[in-house]
């Protein structure tokens, strides 16, 4: 069995993204998911510092300290993109406009508890940023991880050990080795990478998994791993 | 006498502030930090300060030279980590007791901000119910959600970084240089707003982004 | 399969528009009528509609023609008067008990609809405490003055007039055609906008004032 | 003694207005405030749909409906001015922003209370508009009124007999008579028309009326009456 790696991860998520969805991509390995938007659909890409409708990454001369996103990155505006300021930007966040967030996470319990935000490194100031208005607001949250902690631990929990971002939000996980769909009765495994046996995810998860009827291959095409 | 809002720098657009002051401090990573206007008030030496600022440790922000210089005695933002695994200054005197925090999810930052300057004294929000953030806090159930009740944040100063300005205190924004600046400065009792250009001119009304009535003085820098 | 929003025709617009719609109505002092779209639900004849509209009764506004055409059931407005002493269609109406009332101060419908599009249940507000508009209404004390507890509105639909719409929906606003148009847009669960132009080229970014997000059709009128 | 009419009335409010104030004028007779304010001076009149910075009453070639002022007049907007939307607007007005709002009044009580929507006309509908909000958060409100009703009955009262639209924010009231101040201990007269004496002007009040030590004469240049 092999692996998706996190280009692959955030492969897997852009598949799923429909034409005209507005979504929020967190920090770190989701806002790459923008790169692997399906031919011919059109995803307006919600930055929480007010960018709606953020384009790729500048060029280094077109970019402009004054045009970043909720990383700090440079990027552009898509066309049909505006910016505004950020207290209408989070209204947009908490009145539920945004259909879909894809977050990265610590943990996700099986009732949809997220935990991303607090790892509690000793001393350590907060690091909250936008997750929280995300987590309880978008129409769905998305997670976006590795199955299990470097240590092998498993990240997909019956609840979750490290503080909420967020009660009973998760919808969706898509880790390297499963798309995971989060209802009330817990997880459902909607697709699983080739070679790895129902057996051997369940031993990777720490909360009881369902199969889906039609539970399919998770596969990506190669894509190198950034950085 | 017509208004001109225009002041010669930096230095003297602060000079006012006092001891114990509440300022906010407008920026997000690395479009509008209004960071000249900081850095004139870090020379001032007076301290005691409360600072309402997104992020505390921002690595484009010159809001650490405040808490560097000790002049703060609290801070309200949704962020305050340090890069890396050392303490920053700020996670020092923190971890000594030396400075208050008030982590906000930023939406809640945000808009309690902006309920300070719309004159709602408290609001009730999703953000942080069932959580750390929300421990305390006083809950209520609207259609069978959980929502917290949250407070309006004012403050003395606000600090606010835009392109251009004119005589009455118009300003526009560049891009993502607009983030917390026309919240910040509905909210505070006296809003500075240091800019690219500062004109005599009205800006076109259309083009105009933030109403000059709130804003008290203009600086260039 | 590009994002297109724009429509053939108001009728085509609102035609699914279903019975006891809560409808959004912009629209002030003869700026920002969605009149082609009410007109449009008009003639759909479907009943039991409540309106939020900011005035009833305005003669520039064809909101009137939705009530004389008895297809409302209630009006949430600031303003519900008509002129000189005959009785309006409304006013007649709701001394008959046919048409049901709610009155609030305009910035507490205003701030209502806002809440109502930024996921805010409710808030307090100084406005109509201790008055007849605030009796019965939850109160509390902040600071030693007294506020009323508001709570969000939302609606089913919300008509909103622009000057120029792009495929995305984008809108600019002429003036003080603007008054609800933006609130409101973010309030409903399907926003359609009239607008003078709805072009294919998007709109310059920073000459957006509603964001395409809000709305769902756009319609030539 | 000649009463002040509607224009004096006005031209004396307008000349209480600072350099730099943000003013809101009631529709009505407050709107036309702006037509005195003083040589020199530079006001920001905001009017509550949204219009901040409106100039004069557009001309006729010049008049355009989609800009207009709170009473649906096709106005300007002066040098400086600016729109923005309704919810702005009345963040603007309920966060203390407004200076000073003028507005009219059917009666006023001595601890400044204040009944100016609803005269209780049978079966016609409400119109209350902004006055609530801009009652309840401007810095001052300042009434302008005649002092006793065509019938000669006060205006200025113990108590207020009309639904209220603010309790205790009225700052000062200019009537056709006199200009009064209202503070805590109640109405205090700063201003009064010539040949009318205090016994006079408290026999048409329905509260009692302190004279200021200062107290003056109230005077207006000749300016015909509109309409």
């Amino acid at each position: 069995m092999t692996p998706l790696n996190r280009q692959q991860i955030a492969w897997r998520v852009g598949q799923d993204f429909e034409n005209g969805m507005l979504v929020n991509l967190g920090l770190g390995m989701p806002v790459n998911c923008s790169d692997y938007i399906r031919e011919g659909r059109e995803v307006v890409i919600q930055s929480e510092n007010g960018v709606i409708g953020a384009g790729p990454l500048a060029s280094a001369n077109a970019a402009d300290s004054d045009l970043v996103d909720a990383g700090s990155r440079k990027i552009t505006i898509a066309p049909g993109g505006t910016v505004i300021d950020s207290a209408w930007s989070f209204a947009m966040i908490r009145g539920g406009h945004i259909d879909v967030t894809v977050l990265g996470a610590f943990e996700v319990a099986a009732n949809g508890d997220l935990a991303n935000w607090d790892n509690r490194i000793p001393d350590k100031g907060p690091l909250v940023g936008g997750a929280m208005d995300l987590a309880a607001a978008a129409k769905e949250v998305w997670v976006m991880m590795d199955h299990t902690t470097r240590k092998g631990a498993p990240r997909l929990l019956r609840t979750c050990t490290l503080p909420l971002t967020a009660p009973s939000c998760v919808t969706r996980i898509y880790t390297d080795l499963a798309v995971i769909f989060r209802d009330a009765a817990g997880f459902l495994v909607k697709e699983i990478i080739a070679g790895l046996s129902r057996e051997e995810l369940q031993a990777r998860t720490g909360a009881p998994l369902r199969f889906a009827g039609d539970c399919g291959v998770l596969a990506a095409p190669e894509i190198a791993e950034k950085d | 006498m017509a208004i001109d809002k225009r002041v010669g720098s930096a230095a003297e657009a602060v000079a006012d502030i006092g001891e114990g002051a509440v300022v906010m401090i407008s920026g997000f990573g690395g479009a509008g930090f209004a960071n000249s206007l900081v850095l004139a008030l870090r020379d001032r030496k007076v301290g005691g300060l409360t600072l309402v600022v997104n992020s505390a440790t921002h690595p484009l922000s010159q809001t650490h030279t405040l808490i560097e210089a000790g002049l703060v005695r609290k801070v309200i933002c949704s962020a305050a980590r340090g890069r890396g695994t050392a303490l920053s200054a700020f996670e020092q005197l923190h971890k000594d007791g030396k400075i208050e925090l008030v982590c906000l999810p930023q939406g809640t930052f945000a808009e309690s901000i902006r309920a300070g300057g719309a004159g709602i004294p408290a609001y009730y929000t999703p953000a942080g119910y069932g959580t750390d953030l929300g421990a305390g806090k006083e809950v209520r159930q609207f259609n069978g959600r959980g929502y917290v009740l949250e407070e309006a944040i004012t403050a003395d100063v606000a600090f606010v970084r835009g392109d251009v300005a004119d005589r009455f205190g118009n300003l526009t924004f560049r891009h993502a240089q607009k983030n917390f600046g026309p919240a910040m400065a509905t909210a505070a009792k006296l809003t500075i707003a240091e800019v690219r250009v500062a004109q005599s001119e009205p800006i076109t009304p259309d083009r105009i982004e933030l109403p000059g009535v709130f804003v008290n003085r203009v600086v260039t820098a």
